[in-house]
C-alpha cells in the first residue's frame, strides 16, 4: 500500500527481542487519521507485542515510533497516555476492586486538573471537574450500555461485560488513538456482533482511529479499511481487506503450509 | 471469699459506668479502704509483676485476717491487668480511681515507670498518691513541688550513688576509687539513660573512668557490647538491667570470661527469675536490694501463718514465697498500710480520702522500733519521709548470688544524698516553671 | 422506618457525590454530631473519656492515616508508630522553642513534620513490593524509636526521656482537663477525616486504588505511579503523625519512645483489617472494637468469672481471641467490619422484603 | 587485630543462629508462598513446651518427641484452619494471617505454660576457650555444628527423597503439583511441621542462651532481614544471609557504634536489607521473579 498522506501513526524498522529471542523483526507500517487497523496473524506472531511498542510498555531494540509527527525511540507508558493513545489489554486489566463507573473514571484522570488539595477541601476546580468527569464517564457508559451495572465491582462482572468496561475505561481518556488487544476473544456470535458495532461506532462519532488485534478473519474483514498481517515477528502483508485477503504469503501462513 | 464478692459488685457497677458513660452515684460506703491494683501478671514482665502484687495482696490479706483491717478499716483491692503497657495501665487508673462501692481508693502502686510518668499529672489533679517504689520519676522526691508523687525507699540516683559507695568500700575508701575502670551496661530506654549523667558526675569527682555501654531494648542480643567490655578490661561492671537483659548479660559475661562477682545489678537486676535462667553464669554476681530476700523476717512467717497455710495465699507459685518481688510487694504494702494508720491516726478510724492518705504518706516514719513491731526489721530499712523529702530511705544492701539464692554481703550502704538534692531539685524546679507549679513552702507542713 | 429513604433520586451528579445520598442519613449524622458535642461532654465521666473515646477517636485517625497508605493505596506498612512518634516528638519541640506558637498550628507543624519521613521510607515502594516494603517501614520503626531515645535534645534533655504534655490552651480557653481533651481531640480528628474522605473519593483516591489493583494497568491510563505512591505515603504519615501527637498530649499526657513501638502499629493495623481495609468508615468500626474489645472482656470476666479466671489468664485469652479475629475476618470478611455493616443496611432497606439484593 | 576476629566470629556464630530462625521461614515460603510471621511464636511455643515438660520431671528425649508432636499437631491445626481457606490469596493476606496466628500461639504458650521465666541447660558449657589467639566456646561450635547438620538434613530431605521431590514441585507451581496428583494440604502440613520442628531446635539453642521466656518470639525480627539478603527460597541464602547480618551488626555496633551513641544493632540489619534490596531485590540466592504484562 502506498505510503498515507498524513499517518498519526508511523512504525519504522522497530526490531523487539527479549534476551536474545527476536519477538517483532523490523516491522514499519502507517496508520492514518481515522482509520481501522487490523493487526492478524497467528499466536506468537508478536502482534501484543507490537501494541506494547506503540504505547511504550516496551522498548524497542531499534526503529522509532512516530505519533502524530512526533518521533520517539523511548516512549513511556503516561507519556503515550499523555499524547493521546489510550489501550485494552488481551486479559483483561481493569482495577478488580473497583465499581464500574469508579474504573471508567479513572480512564478521566488525565482530564482532571485539580491538585489533591482542591480535591481534598473540596474547592476550587476541585468540585465542578469532578462533576464533568463524572458527567463524561456516564456519557461513555450510556454509549457503550452498561449503565445497569455502575455500581457493581468489575470483579463480579462476566467476562463479556468486562471486555466493554475496559474499553469504556480507555474512551473516557478521549484518545486519538485506540489500541484494543483481542476486544473480542472468547466472545460468542452475539457478543462478537455488538462488540464490533461499538468499535465502529466510536470510529465514527468520535473520529477515533483504532489499531486492533483481532483472530475471526470475518469481523476484521468486516470491521477495518486496512489490514496488517503478521507472522514470525515478520510483516507478510499490509493493504486493504481484498489485498490482504487475495496475498498468497498470507494464505501460506494461514494455511500453515511450509515455506 | 467476701472480697471476691465486693469485686464482683464492683466490676458490674464499673459495667454501669462503662454502659451510662456517668459517674456512680458513691453510695454509704461500708467501713472498708480499697487500694486500686495495677498488675501485670502476663507478657515480658509478668515475673515481677506477679510476685511483687502477690506479696502486697498477701500483706494487705494478713492485715486483715490479723487484725481485721487497720483500725476496723477493712482492706479491699481489686486488680487490672496492664501487661506493663502505659495505655493499659492509664485505662486501669481511669477504671478504678473512683474507688470500689463507696470504699474510697487510698494510693496507686504501678509497678511500671511509665505508667507511673502517664498517671502522675492524673494522680496530682485527683488527689490520689502516686507510690513509685524504688523507681520512678527521681525530681518527684521533691515533695513541695510533687506532693502526690512517692518515689519510696530509694530514687535512681541514689541507686547509682549508693553502688559507687560500695565500690568504694570494696577498694578501701573513695579515694581509692581514682582510675579505676567502671563499666555501665544500661538499658537501652529512658529508664537505662536516666542514670548515666549522676554517674559521670560521680566519675568527674572521685575520678574514676567511666564507660557507658548501651544495650538495645530488649537486650537477648549481648556479644559485641561484651567484647567490647573485655576489652577495656574495667574493675566493675554496674548492671542497669531490665527483663530478659539481666541473665543473658550474665550468659554473655561468663562466655567472653568476664568475673560474675565483678558485676552489680541495680534494683531492677535483682531477682531470683533475673538469675536463674542464667543458670551457673550467675554464681557470684552481685546486685543491690533494699530489702533481703527470705521468709525468716517475723511479718512473712505471719503471711504464712494467717495466709498461705489458711489457702488464701495469692501466689500460683509457693516458691516464689520470699523472693525478692515478693518480698518488695510485702515491704510496699507495709509502707501503704503504715500510711493508711497515721493518717487514721490524724483524720479518724475511718475510710480515708486520698488526699488523707497523702498525709500519712508524707509523715511516714519507721524507726528499729517501729520496725520491731509490725516484723519487719532488717527487711525494711529505717526510713523518714517530709515534705520536701518523698523519698525517705535512700540506701541500700548488697547481695550476691550463690548458686540457688541470694545472700547478703553488706549492711545498709547510704547513698550521697545531699550531694544528689541540688541535682533534683534543679530538675524539679524546672518540672514546676514548666507547668506553672508554685512548690509548697515546707516550712509550714506540718 | 427504613423504606421512607424509596423514592430519593438524586436529580443531579452533585447530589449523587454526597457522601450521604438519604437525608435519614444526614440527618443520623447531624445527630450523632450534635450529641458528640452536648449530651456527651454533660454526661460523660472522666473514664469514659480518657480512657474510651480519646483513644478511640484518636486511632481511628491512626487507622485512616494506614488504611490511605495500605488499604487504598495497596504500599503495606508496619511503621506508622514511628510516624506517630515523629508528629508526636515534632509537636512537642516546636511547641517548647517556639515560644507563644499556637496549640493548632504545633499540632499541625508535628503533622508536616512527619511527611519527609514518610517520604524517605516510602521511596524503596517504587522499586519493591508487597512485604518487601515491610522491611522498609520496619526499618522506620526501629529507627526513628532508636533515634528518639537517643538523642536527648528531642526530649528536651529530661534525663527521662520522657515528654509530657505543653498546656492545651486555645485563644486562652484550657482543654487539660479530660472533658476538655476530649472535645480538642474531636475538634481535630473530625475534619481531617472528612479530608481524608473528599480524597478517596476523588480523582486522587481513584488512582491510588487503581495503582492497588493493578499498577501497569495504572500507568498505561496514565496515572504517574510515582507520584500517586509518594502522596499516599506523605499523607498517610501527615495523619499518622497528628494521630501521635494527640496520642501523647490529648490522651497520655506523657510517653516515651518506647510508647511508640511496633505493638502500637500492629494494633493499628489490625484496625483496619477489622473495621475495613478501603474504607473510611471502617477505621472507627475497627478502632472502637480494639478499645471496647479488652474492656468489655476484663469487666465481664471480673463481673462473672472472676474467681476462676485470673487477670493474667484472661490477657492471654484475649490475645488468643484477637488473633482469631484477624484470621477469620481475612477469611471470611476481607473488608471487614465496615462491610458487614454495609450488608446490614442493605438489608434494612430491603426489609421486609428479606431477599432484596 | 585480633579483637576484629573475635567480633567477626563473635558476629558469625550469632548469625548462626539468626540462620537457624530464618530456615523455618525458608521451608514454609518455598512450599506455601507464605511469609510466615509466627515462626517466631512457633519457637515460643516449642521451647516453652519442651522446657515445661522437662519440669515436670520428663526426661529429655521423650520430652522432645512430645514437643515435636505437639508441633506437628499444630501444624496440622494451622493448615485445617487457616492455610487451606486462605488459598489463592494475596501474599499480603496471607502474611496479616500468620500475624493474628503469631498472637493466637503466642497466648496460647503462656496461658498453657505461664509467663515465668525458665532456664534450660543443654549441658553444653557455654565458657572461652582460646583457639589460635581466638576466643571461642563450646556451645558456639555445638550450635554451628546442629546448624550444619540441619542443612545438611534438610537438603537432603528436599533433594533425595520422594517427599522432597514433591514438595519442590509444590513449591515451583502448585497447580501442576495438584494435576500430577500431589495432595497440597499435606505437602503444606508436612513443611509446616519441619519448620516446627527447626523451630524447636532453634528454641532449645536460644532457649539455652537467654532462657526460655517471652522475648525469644522477638528474634523473628531479626529473621526478615536474614531473607532480604539470602533470598526467601533458598536455605543456602538463610545461612549465609545470617552470617551477613550477624557479623555485620556486630562490627557495625563495635565500630560505628560509639560514634551513633550505641544501640544501633536494632535498626542496623535493617537498613543494610534495604540497601540490599535496592541493589538486589532477588537477594543473594533467591530467583527473580518475573513480572508478566
Amino acid at each position: 500500500m502506498t505510503s498515507i498522506p498524513r499517518p498519526l501513526l508511523r512504525l519504522e524498522h522497530i526490531s523487539l527481542s527479549f534476551k536474545g529471542v527476536k519477538a517483532i523483526t523490523d516491522i514499519g507500517f502507517e496508520v492514518a487519521e481515522g482509520e481501522i487497523c487490523a493487526l492478524i496473524g497467528p499466536n506468537g506472531a508478536g502482534k501484543s507485542a507490537l501494541l506494547n511498542v506503540i504505547n511504550g510498555v516496551y522498548q524497542p531494540q531499534q526503529g522509532q515510533v512516530s505519533f502524530d509527527g512526533e518521533v520517539r525511540r523511548h516512549m513511556q507508558p503516561h507519556h503515550a497516555a499523555r499524547r493521546g493513545i489510550a489501550r485494552t489489554f488481551q486479559n483483561i486489566a481493569l482495577f478488580k476492586g473497583m465499581s464500574v463507573l469508579d474504573n471508567v473514571l479513572t480512564g478521566r484522570t488525565l482530564k482532571t486538573h485539580s491538585s489533591w488539595i482542591e480535591q481534598a477541601l473540596r474547592i476550587g476546580r476541585a468540585a465542578a471537574q469532578e462533576t464533568r468527569q463524572r458527567e463524561y464517564a456516564e456519557k461513555v457508559i450510556e454509549f457503550l450500555r452498561i449503565q445497569p451495572w455502575r455500581n457493581t465491582l468489575v470483579g463480579q462482572l462476566p467476562y463479556g461485560l468486562q471486555k466493554r468496561v475496559e474499553l469504556a475505561r480507555a474512551l473516557a481518556a478521549e484518545p486519538r488513538l485506540l489500541l484494543l488487544d483481542e476486544p473480542m476473544a472468547g466472545m460468542n456470535q452475539q457478543e462478537k456482533h455488538e462488540m464490533s458495532q461499538f468499535i465502529l461506532d466510536t470510529n465514527r462519532e468520535f473520529g477515533t482511529t483504532v489499531v486492533l488485534i483481532e483472530h475471526d478473519i470475518g469481523v476484521v474483514m468486516g470491521l477495518s479499511h486496512h489490514v496488517v498481517v503478521l507472522d514470525y515477528g515478520k510483516k507478510i502483508a499490509d493493504g486493504s481487506p481484498d489485498e490482504v485477503r487475495c496475498n498468497p504469503e498470507v494464505i501460506t501462513a494461514y494455511l500453515g503450509t511450509k515455506h | 471469699m467476701f472480697y471476691h464478692g465486693l469485686k464482683k459488685r464492683g466490676a458490674v457497677a464499673l459495667g454501669l459506668i462503662l454502659a451510662l458513660g456517668a459517674a456512680l452515684p458513691a453510695h454509704a460506703a461500708a467501713n472498708q479502704q480499697y487500694f486500686p491494683l495495677q498488675s501485670y501478671r502476663v507478657g515480658p514482665y509478668a515475673a515481677g509483676g506477679t510476685g511483687f502484687f502477690g506479696g502486697f495482696i498477701d500483706y494487705m490479706q494478713y492485715v486483715n485476717l490479723k487484725d481485721g483491717g487497720v483500725n476496723g478499716v477493712k482492706l479491699v483491692w481489686s486488680e487490672c491487668e496492664t501487661e506493663y503497657v502505659v495505655e493499659k495501665g492509664v485505662e486501669c487508673y481511669e477504671r478504678l480511681k473512683k474507688g470500689l462501692n463507696g470504699a474510697p481508693a487510698a494510693a496507686t502502686n504501678p509497678l511500671s515507670v511509665g505508667i507511673a510518668y502517664a498517671t502522675l499529672e492524673r494522680s496530682t489533679a485527683d488527689k490520689l498518691p502516686l507510690i513509685t517504689i524504688n523507681h520512678g520519676r527521681t525530681d518527684s522526691t521533691d515533695g513541695s513541688v510533687f506532693p502526690y508523687v512517692f518515689p519510696l525507699q530509694l530514687n535512681p540516683y541514689s541507686e547509682v550513688s549508693a553502688i559507687i559507695n560500695y565500690i568504694g568500700q570494696q577498694s578501701g575508701g573513695l579515694d581509692k576509687l581514682k582510675g579505676k575502670k567502671i563499666v555501665t551496661l544500661y538499658h537501652g530506654s529512658p529508664y537505662g539513660k536516666e542514670t548515666s549523667p549522676i554517674l559521670s558526675l560521680l566519675a568527674k569527682k572521685y575520678g574514676f573512668q567511666l564507660t557507658l555501654i548501651e544495650v538495645p531494648h530488649p537486650g537477648n542480643e549481648q556479644q559485641s557490647q561484651w567484647l567490647t567490655i573485655r576489652q577495656i578490661h574495667p574493675d566493675w561492671v554496674i548492671l542497669r538491667g531490665w527483663g530478659v537483659m539481666t541473665p543473658v548479660a550474665l550468659k554473655t559475661a561468663q562466655k567472653t570470661g568476664f568475673p560474675a562477682n565483678h558485676i552489680i545489678g541495680n534494683i531492677w537486676s535483682n531477682s531470683e527469675d533475673d538469675v536463674i535462667p542464667a543458670g551457673s553464669a550467675a554464681k557470684g554476681y552481685i546486685s543491690i536490694t533494699t530489702h533481703p530476700s527470705g521468709t525468716q523476717f517475723p511479718v512473712l512467717q505471719g503471711i504464712k501463718k494467717y495466709v498461705i497455710d489458711s489457702g488464701k495465699g495469692n501466689l500460683a507459685d509457693p516458691k516464689r514465697f520470699g523472693n525478692v518481688y515478693y518480698n518488695l510487694g510485702v515491704v510496699n504494702g507495709i509502707l501503704n498500710v503504715e500510711a493508711v494508720r497515721l493518717a487514721q491516726a490524724r483524720f479518724g478510724h475511718k475510710p480515708l480520702s486520698g488526699e488523707q492518705v497523702r498525709w500519712g504518706f508524707e509523715h511516714l516514719k519507721f524507726d528499729d522500733q517501729r520496725l520491731k513491731q509490725v516484723g519487719a526489721y532488717g527487711l525494711l530499712q529505717p526510713l523518714k519521709l517530709s515534705c520536701s523529702d518523698h523519698e525517705g530511705g535512700g540506701s541500700v544492701r548488697f547481695q550476691q548470688w550463690d548458686g540457688s539464692k541470694w545472700k547478703v554481703i553488706s549492711a545498709w550502704v547510704q547513698a550521697d544524698r545531699a550531694l544528689l538534692r541540688p541535682i533534683i531539685e534543679a530538675s524539679s524546679h524546672q518540672y514546676a516553671k514548666e507547668h506553672g507549679i508554685t512548690p509548697r513552702d515546707c516550712a509550714k507542713e506540718s | 422506618m427504613f423504606y421512607l429513604e424509596s423514592g430519593q433520586f438524586s436529580t443531579s451528579y452533585r447530589q449523587d457525590q454526597r457522601i450521604f445520598r438519604l437525608w435519614q442519613a444526614r440527618l443520623a449524622l447531624v445527630l450523632l454530631l450534635a450529641a458528640a458535642y452536648t449530651v456527651v461532654p454533660w454526661l460523660g465521666s472522666d473514664y469514659l473519656f480518657s480512657a474510651i473515646l480519646i483513644p478511640f477517636l484518636v486511632l481511628s485517625l491512626a487507622g485512616v492515616g494506614l488504611n490511605l497508605l495500605t488499604g487504598y493505596a495497596g504500599q503495606l506498612s508496619l511503621g506508622s508508630a514511628a510516624f506517630m512518634a515523629v508528629g508526636a516528638f515534632a509537636t512537642y519541640n516546636f511547641l517548647l522553642r517556639l515560644p507563644g506558637l499556637p496549640l493548632l498550628d504545633g499540632f499541625l507543624l508535628g503533622g508536616l513534620s512527619a511527611v519527609p519521613v514518610g517520604l524517605v521510607f516510602g521511596l524503596p515502594s517504587l522499586r519493591i513490593k508487597g512485604f518487601y516494603l515491610l522491611v522498609s517501614t520496619l526499618a522506620a520503626q526501629f529507627f526513628i524509636e532508636w533515634l528518639f531515645t537517643q538523642v536527648p535534645w528531642f526530649a528536651n534533655n529530661s534525663s527521662s526521656g520522657v515528654i509530657s504534655a505543653p498546656a492545651l490552651v486555645i485563644l486562652g480557653h484550657h482543654f487539660n482537663t479530660p472533658r476538655g481533651s476530649y472535645l480538642l481531640t474531636l475538634s481535630i480528628v473530625l475534619p481531617l477525616v472528612l479530608l481524608a474522605k473528599n480524597l478517596v473519593r476523588g480523582q486522587l483516591g481513584r488512582n491510588w486504588m487503581a495503582v492497588r489493583d493493578m499498577d501497569t494497568a495504572a500507568a498505561v491510563i496514565g496515572i504517574p505511579i510515582t507520584r500517586t505512591k509518594l502522596l499516599a505515603f506523605a499523607i498517610s504519615s501527615f495523619l499518622l503523625g497528628i494521630a501521635g501527637a494527640l496520642w501523647a498530649f490529648t490522651y497520655l499526657g506523657t510517653v516515651e519512645p518506647h510508647g511508640f513501638d511496633l505493638n502500637l502499629s500492629f494494633q493499628i493495623l489490625f484496625i483496619i483489617i477489622i473495621g475495613g481495609m478501603g474504607s473510611i468508615l471502617g477505621n472507627f468500626l475497627g478502632a472502637a472494637f480494639i478499645v471496647l474489645l479488652p474492656i468489655l472482656l476484663s469487666i465481664i470476666s471480673s463481673a462473672w468469672l472472676g474467681d476462676w479466671i485470673q487477670a493474667g489468664q484472661l490477657e492471654n485469652l484475649q490475645k488468643i481471641l484477637f488473633g482469631c479475629l484477624i484470621i477469620v475476618f481475612l477469611i471470611k470478611e476481607p473488608e471487614g467490619l465496615a462491610k458487614l455493616w454495609n450488608t446490614l443496611r442493605a438489608r434494612a432497606h430491603g426489609w421486609p422484603l428479606s431477599y432484596w439484593n | 587485630m585480633s579483637f576484629f576476629f573475635e567480633v567477626l566470629l563473635g558476629g558469625v556464630l550469632s548469625g548462626v543462629m539468626y540462620s537457624l530462625i530464618a530456615i523455618g521461614f525458608v521451608l514454609i515460603y518455598k512450599a506455601s508462598g507464605v511469609f510466615n510471621f509466627a515462626q517466631g511464636s512457633m519457637v515460643l511455643f516449642a521451647a516453652l513446651t519442651f522446657v515445661s515438660l522437662l519440669e515436670r520431671h520428663v526426661p529429655f528425649w521423650l520430652a522432645f518427641v512430645a514437643t515435636l508432636l505437639v508441633m506437628l499437631l499444630l501444624a496440622l491445626l494451622i493448615e485445617r484452619l487457616v492455610l487451606r481457606h486462605l488459598l489463592h490469596r494475596s501474599p499480603m493476606t496471607l502474611f496479616m494471617a500468620t500475624l493474628g496466628l503469631s498472637y493466637v500461639i503466642e497466648g496460647g504458650a503462656q496461658a498453657l505454660w505461664g509467663a515465668q521465666v525458665h532456664g534450660l541447660d543443654l549441658g553444653i558449657a557455654d565458657e572461652p576457650f582460646t583457639l589460635a589467639g581466638l576466643m571461642l566456646s563450646q556451645f558456639d561450635l555445638f550450635a554451628a555444628a546442629i546448624a550444619l547438620s540441619l542443612v545438611i538434613v534438610l537438603s537432603l530431605l528436599f533433594n533425595r527423597t520422594r517427599v522432597g521431590l514433591s514438595l519442590r514441585a509444590v513449591a515451583d507451581d502448585p497447580l501442576a503439583a495438584l494435576a500430577i496428583g500431589i495432595r497440597l494440604q499435606r505437602m503444606w502440613v508436612l513443611v509446616w511441621a519441619v519448620a516446627g520442628f527447626v523451630g524447636l531446635v532453634a528454641g532449645l539453642l536460644w532457649g539455652a542462651r537467654l532462657g526460655v521466656q517471652f522475648s525469644l518470639s522477638l528474634i523473628v525480627l531479626k529473621a526478615l532481614p536474614v531473607l532480604i539478603i539470602g533470598g526467601f527460597t533458598s536455605i543456602a541464602g538463610a545461612i549465609v544471609g545470617g552470617l551477613i547480618i550477624g557479623a555485620s551488626e556486630k562490627l557495625a555496633e563495635v565500630y560505628v557504634g560509639p560514634i551513633l551513641g550505641g544501640g544501633i544493632e536494632n535498626w542496623f540489619p535493617y537498613v543494610l536489607a534495604l540497601l540490599f534490596l535496592l541493589i538486589r531485590p532477588a537477594g543473594l540466592f533467591g530467583e527473580a521473579a518475573i513480572e508478566r504484562v
